[in-house]
C-alpha cells in the first residue's frame, strides 16, 4: 500500500489546480495551459502508481477489507437525533476491479482534453477552472463508496459541463447546454429519492456495536444489514424495491444514455468543443452504467435477475436504433454521437447476461468505448478545426491531401467497427459470448449482432464520403495533423491496438471483482 | 318578546363580515376599500363582544375588541397616508386602474 | 528438425509480413525505397515456408499445436473456470497452405513492383500487400475458431484497402465498402455460429469442440443446433469465398489492381472460405453438408453463366472464380473433402496466372480491359499468351493439366453423391458447368489473343512486359502441370498430395446425423484412427469407396466430352466464325429466357451495379435488388428509409416528448400568469374564493 | 411582581429592541442636519439585541403568566425554537442594515433615513412577539405591528410610482388578510372561550364544538398566515410588492417576514391542535381539522404554482419573488410530516434559505445599483465583464437550485430525508420534479450572464470592498454548509423545543 492518501490526490488534485488557476492573471492563458496540463499528467502518474500497486486478487464489490486504498473517516456525525438515531456521513474511497479501469480511463482521457483544449482562447482561465472542477467531479465518482459522497460528486459535474457546452459551445450552445443540464438533474432526482430510501433501510453497526442508518454502498448490499421496516428493506413485506430499483436505473439511464432517454446526447455532442465531447463520450456515459453496475446490480440482486431479460431489450435497442439514425446523419460529430448511443448498447447488453464474460466485455466495453469514442471526437475536431464545416457531404478525397490523418482515422474507424486487433472487438466478442450463452438473451444478442453490420455501414460510408473520391479542390489547403493533435491521437491508437492484442491488461484487473459481482447476483450474498 | 340571544349577533356579524368583503373586492375607489376592510374588523369585533357576553368567558373577548379598535385605528392612518400618496402620483385613487405592476 | 523449431518457424512465417506492413507503412513515406523491405520480407517467409512445408511432410505425420492463454475470466460463478486460448496448429493442409500463401504473395509481390510503378502511393501499396498476407496466414495457421474469426475480419480490412486503392475513383470506393459490408454479413452468420459452440463448449479451439462433439454432447442437447452451427461458420465462407447469395461483391471489387485480384480475390483469401469449411468439415451433419453443396453447386452454375457474356477480362475471371470456388464448396459438400483441398491449391496457381496475365495485358494496353477491343495478342505478348493457355487448359479439365486433376475428382464426387443420395441435381449442375467454363474461357483467350486486334492504337503500343512480371507467370503457369502432383496424369489418386499429403479427416458428428456413406462401417470402426492413412479417396465407408472408383472413370469422360464440347464451341463462334454468337442470341431470345432463366441474375445484378434500379418482376430480379444487393449496396434503399424513420422518429416523437414537457410546463405557467392581473381586488376576490374552496374540500367528515 | 420581573428578564432582547428603537426616534427627532449615525443606532441595536439572544438561547419558560388560568401559561413563551427563528430575524437584519449602505436607492432618501430605520425596528419588534407569542391576541396584534411597519417600507422610496402601488397593494391585501384571520380568531374564541393556544389546545382534546365553525375559523387563520408567509392561493400580493418595493425590503420580506409568519404557522399547529409527540419525533394531531391534507394541497399548490410562474419573468425581482413563493412550498413540506424530523429539515432549510436568497438579492441589487438593470435580458454577458458577481450568483442560483455541493442541497436532503421517513413518497416525487423545473428559471439567469453574447458592450460591475466582504459572507457559509453541515444541523437540533403542554 501507499503512504499517502493517493485516491484523495488523485480526486481532489484538480480542485486545487482550480484554485490556482483562479490566482493567475488573465493575461497569462499559457500558464494557466501547462498548470492544467501538469495537473492531469500527474493525475495520469498517479492512476499509474495505482495500477502499479493494485492487487488483481482482491475482490472488492461488497466487502470493505477486500477494497483498495481504502480512505475512511467520519464525515459528518450529527447525534442526538432521537427519531433518527445517529446520523453518520463517512468520507469513504476506495477502488475494486470495476473501478480501477474507470479511474485510469478518466485520467487518461482527461489529460488527453487537456491537450485538445489547447485551442481554446476564449476565457481560458474560466474554462480550464471548469474543466478541473469537472475532472474531479469525474474522478469522484468513481472513488467514492458512499452514495451520498458519490452523489454529491456526480451532481457536482452538471454546472461545469453546463458551461464547457454552454459558452464554448457552438451556435445552438444553449439550447444544448440547458438540455444537458435538465435531463441529467432529472435522472439524479431519482438516484436521490433512491439513495435516501436506501438510507432509512440500512444500518451499519458500529465499533461500539451500535447499529445507526447509513449511507455506506457496501452495507446497503448485505441483506444482512437491512433494518426491519425501512421502505426499501428486504425485511419489509410492503418494500418498495422494485420501483426503487426502476427509478435508480432511470436515473443511471439518462447518462448512458439509454433510449429513449437518449437525445440530449447528440445535441450536446454536436454543440461541445471538441475536448468536452472527448470527456462526455469517454467518461460521463461510463458513469451511467458504472452506476447501475455498483448499485443496482449489488444492492437488488434479485430484482436484477427478474429484468435481465429487459436490460438486454434496451442494449439491444441501443445498439440498433443508435446504428439506423447514425446511418441518416449528415453531421460528423452527429453520426459519432449516435455510435456512442449504438456502442452503449452493448455495455448493456453484456451487462444483461449475468455472466462473468458479459460483464467482463460490457466493462471492457466502457474502457474502449471510451477511448475509441475519444479519438473518434478528436478527428472529427481535427477536421472541424481546419473546415469550420462537419457536413459529410462537404469533404472528399481527403485520403491524398492528409494520409496521416487518414491512418489514424483509419484505426478509430476500424476499431469503432469491431475490427480484431482493436480493443473494440474483444469487448464487443466478449458481451456477445456472455449474452449469447444464456437462454434469457441470447435472441437479443442475435438480433443485437445486426449492430455490428449497420455499424460497418455507417462508418464505412462517412470513411468514403471524407476521404474517398477525388480531393474537393475546396480544401487542397488543409494541412494534415500537427504535433500536438499526433500527441492525442498517437496513445490513443497505442491503446486501442495494445488492449486489442493483450486485452488482459484490462480484463485481468476486473476478473476477481466481476466474478465476485456475477456471484453476488446470481447467488446472492 | 325575541329575546335577543347571540345567534343574532352572530347573524349582525357575518352580514357586516360579509358586506365587508363585497366591499373589498367591489368598490373602485380606495377609500371605499378601506371601509370594507373596517367592516370586517368590526364583525370580528362584534363576534369577540358577543361571545365574550354570552358564553361567560369572561372579559378576554371584550378587551379585545379594544385593542382592535385601536388597531384599526392605527391601520387606517397609515393607509389614508397611503393613499393620499397613490392620489400624488396617480391623481386618482381608483384602485383597479393601478395595476402596472403585474405579469 | 524438432516441432518446436517447425512451430517457431511457422510464428515467424506469420509475423514477418506484419513486420514488414509495420515497417513499410510508418517509415514507407520517409524512405521510398522500403518496399523492397516488404519484398525482402516476404521472400524470407517464402523460403521458411518452404522449408516448414517439407520438413512437416516428410517427418511429422501428427499435428503440431502451440497454443497459450489469452484471456483468463477466472473462475465464473456459474460457468465454472475458463480461459480463452490462441494457438497456432499446424498439419498438412497448413503447410501447403503456408507455401501457396507465402508463393503466391511472393509472386505478386514481385509482379507489382513493375505493374505499379509510377503509382503516387507505392510503398502504401506493398505495406497493405504485407498485412494482407499477414491476416491470411493467421487464417491458416490457426487452431481455434477465435483466431480464425480474428483474421478472418482482418484479411476483410485488407481486401477493403486493397480494393479501396485508387480510391479517387468513386468505383472503387464503393466496391471496397460493398466487399466489407456483404463480407460483414456472413461474418455475422459466423460469429452467431461461433458462439454457438462457445456458449456449449466454452472453448474456440478446434479439437477441443470436436471431442465434445465426439463425446456425444450436442449444443443445447439437440444436433439441430449442431446443423445450424455448421451453417452459420459456413455463412462466413459465404460471405469470403463469394458464394451465392453473397457474391456481388467479388466481381465489383475487380476495381482493385490488378495483383491484387490475383492475391486475393483469386487464389487466397477468397480460398480461405473453403478452407475454413475444411476445418469444421468434420462436424458437418449431413444436413449442413447437402445445404453446402447445393450452395456450392447453385454458385458455381450462377456463376458460370455470367461468365459467358462478360466482356471485361477481369470481370470474366472473377465470375469463373466465384464458380470455381463454388466447385470447391460443393466438393465439400458432397464430401469429396480431399478433392476440394486439392483444387483450392491448383486453382490458386493457375487463377493466378490468369490474372497476373491479364494484369500484364492491362498493362500492355494502357488500362484498357474490354476484351472487345483487344485481339491479336498473342504475337505481341507470347509469354503472356502461352501461360494465360496452360492456365485455360488447366480450368477448363483438360488432360496434363493440374486443374484436370483436381476437377475431375470433385466431379467425380458429385456424381458419387448423385448416386448414393439420389441428388442428381448437383451432378448435373457441376458437368454443366465444367462445359461451360471450357467455352467462356476459351473465348475469353480467343477474344483477347486470337484474331485481328480491334483497337489498333492500343495494340501498337503494346508490348511483351517486362521481365519481372513475367516471371510469376512463367512459375505459376509450371504449377500448373500435372507433374508437380502426380506422376501418373490421369489418376490424381496415385499422387503424393492425395495419396500421402491430405488427409481426409473423420467426422465426429453422430452417426444418425450422417449421410450413410459418410458412417464408418463394421470394419472401420475397429481400426478407426489409422483410417486417415488412406489411398486417396474419401475412406469412411467401403461404400463410398467403391462408388467413388464407379464414378472416377465415367466422371473423366464426361467431363472431357463437356469440356471438348465447350472448347469447340468457343472455337466455333469467336476463332473459326462459324458460328454468331451475337445472331444466335438474337434468334433464340425466348427460348434463351425461357431455358437458361438464369441468365437474367447476370443481367439484373449488372443492372443494379450500374444503375441501381430495375424492373423486377421475376423473383430472381427481385430477391438479387432488394435482398442480396439492395440492402448493401450502392441504393442501400431499404436500410436508409429505414434509418430516415428513424431519425424522423428521434427528431419528432421522442425529443418531442421531450420538448412537450416543457411546453406544457410553459403552458401551466402562462395559465398561473393569468391569475397575477396587477388588480388587488381581483387578489382579494380569489382569496376570498380560496377560502371558500378550502372550506369545501376539507369541510370536517 | 417576581412574575413580571421574571417575565421582563426573559424578554430581555425585545426590551433592547425596543430602548433601540425609541432611541433612534428620539435621535431622528433631535439631530436634523447630520442622520449619517442613525443607522449605527440600528446596527448597534441589533447587535446588542443578537447578544440578549445568544445570552439567552438555553433560556426557557414562559412570560407574562396568566395566573388565573390553569397551570404557568404565559401569553409569550421563549424557547429554542423562537430564539432560533429570532436569531434569523437578527442576523438577516444585519445584513439588510448592510444591505442598505450600499443600496442606491436607500442611500438617496436621506432626510427620512431615520424613520426607515425606526420602522425596521418596529417591524423587527412585531416579528420577535409574533414568533414567540402563544395568545391570539398577541399574535394578531405583533402580526398587525409587523405589517403595518412593512407596508410603510415597501413604498418607502417613493421614488417611482411602482413603490407607492405596492404600498397599496400590499396593505390593503395584508388588511383584507389580517382582517380574515381576526374574524376566524373570533370565532375560535367563541368555540374554545378562550384566545390562549394551550388552553384551546386542551378544549380540543375533548370537542364539543362544532366542526364547521371550526374548519372556517382554522382556514381563516390560515388565510392569515398564509398571506405572511406567501403561500398559494394567498400569494398573491408578492411578486407586485417584491417588484414595487426598495430592493432591500424585497429581500427583508423574502426572509425575516416569511420566518416569523413560519416561526407562527408552526408554533400555532403545534401548540393549538397537536395532542402529543410520540417517541420517534412524530406529532400526534388532534382529530378535529384535517390539517395534514390542507398543508399537502397547499404546499403543492404553492411550490408548483412558484415555479411554474417563475419561468415566465424577466424581472429578476419578481422572478425572486416567485422563487421564494416556491421556496415557501417546500418549506411547508417540512411541516406536513409532523414530526420532529420535518421541524428539523424546516430550520435548516431556513438558515441555507436565508443566506441563498439574500446573496441572489444582494447581487441583484449590486448589479441595479450599477447598471440600473432589474430586466434578466438585460444581464447578458455579465458573467464574463464581472467575474466575482458572476461567480457568486451563480452559487447562490445552483444553491436555490439546491444541486451539491452548495448549502441548497442539504435543505433539499433534509427535507427529502424527512419525507421518505413519514413514507409520503408522491410529495417528495412532486417536489423534485419540482426542483428540476425550477433549473429552467435559474438557469436562465445563469444562461443570460454567461452564454448569451451581449449585443452592446456590458458595463463591468465592480463591487467595492464593502459590497465584496458581504458577498463573501454569504458565499462562503452558502459553499461550507453544502460540505460540513455538521454544525447547522446540530444548532437546529437543539432548536426544536416548542414550549407546550407535555
Amino acid at each position: 500500500m501507499i503512504g499517502f492518501p493517493i485516491l484523495s490526490l488523485i480526486t481532489f488534485l484538480p480542485v486545487l489546480g482550480m484554485i490556482l488557476i483562479l490566482f493567475i492573471p488573465k493575461e497569462q492563458p499559457k500558464t494557466v495551459k501547462y498548470l492544467s496540463l501538469a495537473i492531469t499528467g500527474v493525475q495520469v502518474v498517479l492512476a499509474i502508481i495505482l495500477l502499479a500497486n493494485y492487487n488483481y486478487n482482491l475482490a472488492g464489490v461488497f466487502e470493505e477489507k477486500s477494497f483498495q486504498f481504502i480512505e475512511k473517516f467520519t464525515w459528518i456525525n450529527i447525534t442526538g437525533l432521537t427519531w433518527l438515531g445517529t446520523v453518520k456521513i463517512d468520507y469513504f474511497l476506495g477502488i475494486d476491479g470495476i473501478s480501477m479501469p474507470m479511474v485510469l480511463l478518466t485520467a487518461i482521457i482527461s489529460f488527453i482534453a487537456c491537450i485538445s483544449s489547447w485551442t481554446i482562447t476564449k476565457s481560458v482561465k474560466g474554462y480550464f477552472a471548469l474543466f478541473l472542477l469537472l475532472d474531479t467531479g469525474m474522478m469522484g465518482v468513481f472513488v467514492a463508496l458512499d452514495f451520498f459522497l458519490f452523489y454529491i460528486f456526480w451532481e457536482i459535474m452538471l454546472l461545469p459541463m453546463y458551461f464547457l457546452i454552454g459558452i464554448w459551445g457552438g451556435p445552438r450552445k444553449e439550447y444544448a447546454a440547458i438540455k444537458f443540464f435538465i435531463y441529467t438533474l432529472f435522472g439524479s432526482i431519482f438516484i436521490l429519492l433512491v439513495m435516501i430510501g436506501l438510507y432509512f433501510s440500512t444500518t451499519e453497526t458500529l465499533a461500539d456495536g451500535s447499529k445507526i442508518l447509513t449511507f455506506n454502498m457496501l452495507a446497503m448490499m448485505n441483506p444482512a444489514n437491512s433494518t426491519a421496516d425501512g421502505i426499501l428493506s428486504i425485511l419489509n413485506p410492503n418494500n418498495l424495491r422494485f420501483i426503487a430499483y426502476i427509478a435508480l436505473f432511470a436515473g443511471f439511464a439518462i447518462k448512458i444514455p439509454m433510449f429513449p432517454f437518449h437525445t440530449w446526447l447528440p445535441d450536446a455532442h454536436v454543440e461541445a468543443p471538441t475536448p468536452i465531447s472527448v470527456i462526455l463520450a469517454g467518461v460521463l456515459l461510463k458513469m451511467g452504467t458504472y452506476g447501475i453496475l455498483r448499485f443496482n446490480y449489488p444492492i437488488f440482486p434479485e430484482i436484477t435477475r427478474d429484468l435481465m431479460w429487459w436490460i438486454g431489450m434496451f442494449g439491444m435497442v441501443n445498439i440498433i436504433y443508435g446504428a439506423l439514425v447514425a446511418l441518416a446523419q449528415k453531421d460528423f460529430k452527429k453520426l459519432i454521437a449516435y455510435s456512442s448511443v449504438s456502442h452503449m448498447g452493448y455495455v448493456l447488453l453484456g451487462m444483461a447476461s449475468l455472466t462473468t464474460t458479459g460483464i467482463n466485455g460490457a466493462i471492457f466495453q466502457m474502457f474502449n468505448h471510451g477511448t475509441i469514442t475519444a479519438m473518434l471526437f478528436l478527428i472529427v475536431g481535427v477536421i472541424y478545426d481546419r473546415a469550420h464545416t462537419r457536413g459529410l457531404y462537404d469533404f472528399g478525397g481527403l485520403a491524398s491531401q492528409m494520409p496521416v490523418y487518414t491512418g489514424f482515422v483509419t484505426v478509430a474507424f476500424f476499431a469503432a467497427i469491431g475490427l480484431p486487433g482493436m480493443s473494440g472487438f474483444i469487448s464487443e466478442a466478449l458481451v456477445f459470448v456472455g449474452a449469447f450463452g444464456v437462454e434469457t438473451t441470447r435472441v437479443l444478442a442475435i438480433i443485437s449482432t445486426l449492430g455490428i453490420l449497420l455499424g460497418a455501414g455507417y462508418m464505412l460510408w462517412t470513411f468514403q464520403r471524407i476521404f474517398f473520391g477525388p480531393l474537393n479542390e475546396k480544401w487542397a489547403a488543409m494541412t494534415d495533423v500537427d504535433k500536438r493533435e499526433l500527441s492525442m491521437l498517437i496513445p490513443l491508437s497505442v491503446i486501442i491496438i495494445f488492449l486489442g492484442v493483450y486485452p488482459s491488461g484490462v480484463l485481468d484487473i476486473m476478473n476477481t471483482s466481476v466474478n465476485t459481482l456475477v456471484n453476488l447476483v446470481v447467488n446472492g450474498l | 318578546m325575541l329575546q335577543v340571544g347571540l345567534t343574532h349577533f352572530l347573524v349582525v356579524s357575518a352580514i357586516l363580515f360579509s358586506l365587508g368583503v363585497y366591499g373589498i373586492v367591489t368598490r373602485k375607489n380606495a377609500v371605499m376599500v378601506l371601509m370594507g376592510i373596517e367592516l370586517v374588523l368590526n364583525a370580528a369585533n362584534i363576534n369577540f363582544v358577543a361571545f365574550s357576553r354570552f358564553s361567560g368567558f369572561g372579559l378576554g373577548g371584550q378587551m379585545t375588541a379594544l385593542f382592535v379598535i385601536v388597531l384599526a385605528a392605527a391601520e387606517a392612518a397609515i393607509a389614508l397616508a397611503i393613499v393620499l400618496n397613490i392620489y400624488k402620483q396617480f391623481t386618482n385613487v381608483n384602485i383597479d386602474e393601478i395595476d402596472h405592476l403585474k405579469d | 528438425m524438432s516441432e518446436s523449431l517447425i512451430i517457431n518457424l511457422s510464428v515467424a512465417i506469420l509475423f514477418l509480413p506484419l513486420l514488414g506492413f509495420t515497417v513499410v507503412v510508418l517509415l514507407g513515406k520517409r524512405f521510398p525505397k522500403l518496399y523492397l523491405f516488404e519484398v525482402g520480407i516476404i521472400s524470407i517467409a517464402f523460403i521458411l515456408s518452404l522449408i516448414v512445408m517439407f520438413a512437416k511432410l516428410s517427418y511429422y505425420p501428427n499435428n503440431i499445436v502451440a497454443q497459450f492463454t489469452w484471456i483468463t475470466m477466472g473462475s465464473a460463478p456459474s460457468a465454472g473456470s475458463f480461459n480463452i486460448d490462441l494457438g497456432i496448429s499446424i498439419d498438412n493442409i497448413t503447410v501447403m497452405m503456408l507455401f501457396v500463401v507465402n508463393l503466391i504473395s511472393l509472386l505478386v509481390h514481385l509482379f507489382s513492383i513493375e505493374y505499379m510503378h509510377g503509382d503516387k502511393r507505392y510503398t502504401r501499396y506493398f505495406s497493405y500487400l504485407g498485412i494482407f498476407t499477414f491476416s491470411m496466414l493467421g487464417i491458416v495457421l490457426t487452431n481455434n475458431l477465435l483466431m480464425m474469426y480474428i483474421f478472418w475480419e482482418l484479411v476483410g480490412l485488407s481486401s477493403y484497402l486493397l480494393i479501396g486503392f485508387w480510391f479517387e475513383k468513386k468505383s472503387a470506393a464503393d466496391a471496397s465498402k460493398k466487399a466489407f459490408i456483404v463480407n460483414r454479413i456472413g461474418d455475422i452468420g459466423m460469429f452467431i455460429g461461433i458462439l454457438i459452440l462457445f456458449a456449449n463448449y466454452q472453448t474456440f479451439t478446434f479439437d477441443a469442440i470436436y471431442a465434445q462433439i465426439e463425446a456425444g454432447n450436442m449444443p443445447f442437447g439437440d444436433s439441430a443446433w449442431l446443423t445450424a452451427a455448421g451453417i452459420l461458420i459456413f455463412l462466413g465462407a459465404v460471405g469470403k469465398s463469394a458464394q451465392f447469395p453473397l457474391h456481388v461483391w467479388l466481381p465489383d471489387a475487380m476495381e482493385g489492381p490488378t495483383p491484387v485480384s490475383a492475391l486475393i480475390h483469386a487464389a487466397t483469401m477468397v480460398a480461405a472460405g473453403v478452407y475454413l469449411v475444411t476445418r469444421i468439415f468434420v462436424m458437418l451433419t449431413a444436413d449442413a453438408m447437402l445445404t453446402i453443396a447445393v450452395v456450392g453447386a447453385f454458385t458455381s452454375f450462377v456463376a458460370a453463366t455470367i461468365a459467358l457474356t462478360q466482356n471485361d477480362i477481369k470481370k470474366v475471371l472473377a465470375y469463373s472464380t466465384v464458380s470455381q470456388l463454388g466447385y470447391m464448396v460443393m466438393s465439400l459438400g458432397v464430401g469429396a473433402y480431399a478433392f476440394a483441398f486439392f483444387h483450392l491449391v491448383t486453382h490458386a496457381f493457375f487463377k493466378a496466372c490468369m490474372f497476373l496475365g491479364s494484369g500484364s495485358v492491362i498493362h500492355a494496353m494502357h488500362h484498357e480491359q474490354d476484351i472487345r477491343n483487344m485481339g491479336g495478342l498473342k504475337k505481341k505478348m507470347p509469354i503472356t499468351y502461352y501461360t494465360f493457355l496452360i492456365s485455360t487448359l488447366a480450368i477448363s479439365g483438360v488432360p496434363l493439366t493440374s486443374g484436370f486433376l483436381s476437377k475431375d475428382g470433385i466431379l467425380a464426387g458429385t456424381l458419387a453423391f448423385g448416386k448414393l443420395t439420389g441428388h442428381w441435381l448437383i451432378p448435373l449442375m457441376a458437368f454443366t458447368v465444367a462445359g461451360m467454363t471450357a467455352f467462356y474461357m476459351f473465348r475469353l483467350v480467343l477474344l483477347t489473343f486470337h484474331g485481328e486486334p480491334r483497337d489498333h492504337h492500343k495494340y501498337d503500343h503494346a508490348h511483351e512486359s517486362p521481365k519481372l512480371m513475367v516471371a510469376p507467370l512463367v512459375i505459376l503457369a509450371a504449377l500448373s502441370v500435372f507433374i508437380w502432383y502426380t506422376p501418373n496424369p490421369i489418376a490424381a489418386d496415385s499422387g503424393w498430395v492425395l495419396s500421402s499429403w491430405i488427409k481426409t479427416p473423420t467426422q465426429v458428428v453422430p452417426n444418425e446425423t450422417r449421410f450413410d456413406f459418410m458412417k464408418p462401417d463394421a470394419a472401420f470402426e475397429t481400426n478407426s484412427g489409422q483410417h486417415a492413412e488412406s489411398h486417396g479417396t474419401i475412406t469412411h465407408s467401403t461404400l463410398y469407396t467403391e462408388t467413388m472408383h464407379w464414378a472416377h472413370y465415367k466422371a473423366m469422360f464426361a467431363s472431357l466430352a463437356v469440356a471438348g464440347l465447350g472448347i469447340l464451341l468457343a472455337f466455333a463462334f469467336y476463332f473459326w466464325k462459324k458460328l454468331n454468337a451475337d445472331k444466335l442470341a438474337e434468334k433464340i431470345k425466348p427460348l434463351y429466357n425461357f431455358s437458361l432463366n438464369k441468365w437474367y441474375l447476370d443481367e439484373v445484378y449488372d443492372a443494379t451495379a450500374v444503375n441501381g434500379t430495375l424492373n423486377s418482376g421475376k423473383g430472381f430480379s427481385w430477391f438479387d435488388q432488394k435482398i442480396v444487393d439492395g440492402a448493401v449496396n450502392g441504393s442501400a434503399y431499404v436500410t436508409r428509409v429505414v434509418s430516415k424513420i428513424s431519425g424522423w422518429f428521434d427528431t419528432y416523437v421522442v425529443d418531442g416528448f421531450v420538448n412537450f414537457t416543457a411546453l406544457l410546463s410553459g403552458f401551466v405557467g402562462l395559465l398561473f400568469r393569468k391569475l397575477q392581473t396587477g388588480k388587488v381586488q381581483t387578489y382579494v376576490a380569489f382569496v376570498v374564493f380560496a377560502v371558500i374552496v378550502l372550506l369545501l374540500l376539507f369541510k370536517p367528515f | 411582581m417576581a412574575n413580571l420581573y421574571q417575565s421582563l428578564e426573559l424578554i430581555k432582547p425585545e426590551i433592547a429592541l425596543s430602548i433601540a428603537l425609541i432611541v433612534l426616534v428620539t435621535c431622528d427627532l433631535i439631530f436634523h442636519k447630520d442622520k449619517k449615525f442613525i443607522p449605527y443606532i440600528a446596527l448597534g441595536g441589533l447587535l446588542i439585541t443578537g447578544i440578549f439572544l445568544l445570552a439567552n438561547s438555553s433560556v426557557s419558560g414562559f412570560a407574562f403568566i396568566q395566573t388565573d388560568l390553569m397551570g404557568k401559561i404565559g401569553l409569550v413563551a421563549v424557547d429554542s425554537f423562537g430564539t432560533f427563528f429570532k436569531l434569523l430575524v437578527i442576523i438577516t437584519s444585519i445584513l439588510i442594515v448592510f444591505f442598505s449602505f450600499s443600496s442606491e436607492e436607500i442611500q438617496k432618501i436621506t432626510d427620512r433615513i431615520g424613520e426607515y430605520y425606526a420602522l425596521l425596528l418596529g417591524m423587527i419588534l412585531g416579528m420577535f412577539f409574533l414568533i414567540s407569542a402563544t395568545d391570539l391576541i398577541l399574535i394578531y396584534l405583533s402580526l398587525e405591528l409587523m405589517s403595518l411597519s412593512s407596508y410603510v417600507l415597501a413604498g418607502f422610496t417613493k421614488l417611482r410610482d411602482r413603490n407607492s402601488e405596492a404600498a397599496l397593494k400590499y396593505l390593503i391585501y395584508g388588511s383584507v388578510s389580517s382582517g380574515l384571520m381576526l374574524f376566524g380568531i373570533s370565532l375560535l374564541y367563541g368555540l374554545t372561550g378562550s384566545t390562549n393556544l394551550y388552553v384551546i389546545n386542551m378544549m380540543l382534546q375533548s370537542p364539543n364544538a362544532n366542526m364547521f365553525t371550526l374548519a372556517f375559523a382554522n382556514i381563516l387563520i390560515l388565510a392569515g398566515i398564509g398571506y405572511k408567509i406567501s403561500a398559494a392561493p394567498f400569494h398573491f400580493w408578492t411578486p407586485d410588492v417584491y417588484e414595487g418595493a426598495p430592493i432591500t425590503i424585497t429581500a427583508y420580506l423574502s426572509v425575516a417576514s416569511k420566518a416569523a409568519g413560519f416561526a407562527l404557522l408552526i408554533r400555532f399547529i403545534k401548540t393549538t391542535f397537536v395532542s402529543f409527540v410520540d417517541s420517534t419525533g412524530n406529532w400526534q394531531l388532534i382529530q378535529v381539522f384535517d390539517w395534514k391534507s390542507v398543508l399537502i394541497a397547499l404546499s403543492i399548490l404553492t411550490m408548483t404554482l412558484g415555479n411554474f410562474s417563475a419561468i415566465w419573468q424577466n424581472n429578476i425581482k419578481r422572478m425572486l419573488a416567485f422563487s421564494s413563493i416556491a421556496h415557501a412550498g417546500y418549506l411547508m413540506l417540512g411541516l406536513v410530516v409532523f414530526s420532529n424530523g420535518g421541524l428539523l429539515a424546516i430550520l435548516v432549510y431556513f438558515v441555507i434559505y436565508l443566506l441563498m436568497n439574500l446573496g441572489a438579492f444582494l447581487v441583484a441589487m449590486l448589479i441595479a445599483n450599477k447598471t440600473g438593470f432589474e430586466d434578466i435580458n438585460d444581464y447578458n454577458g455579465l458573467g464574463h465583464t464581472s467575474p466575482f458577481l458572476g461567480i457568486a450568483m451563480v452559487i447562490f442560483l445552483v444553491s436555490l437550485v439546491g444541486l451539491p455541493p452548495t448549502a441548497g442541497f442539504i435543505g433539499k436532503l433534509y427535507l427529502f430525508i424527512a419525507l421518505v421517513d413519514a413514507k409520503m413518497l408522491a410529495v417528495a416525487v412532486i417536489a423534485l420534479l419540482n426542483s428540476v423545473v425550477s433549473l429552467y428559471y435559474y438557469v436562465r439567469v445563469i444562461k443570460h450572464m454567461y452564454l448569451t453574447a451581449p449585443e452592446k458592450e456590458t458595463q463591468a460591475v465592480k463591487p467595492n470592498l464593502h459590497d465584496t466582504i458581504l458577498v463573501t459572507v454569504l458565499v462562503i457559509p452558502t459553499l461550507l454548509f453544502g460540505i460540513y453541515f455538521q454544525p447547522l444541523v446540530n444548532w437546529a437540533k437543539n432548536s426544536l423545543e416548542i414550549l407546550g403542554l407535555m
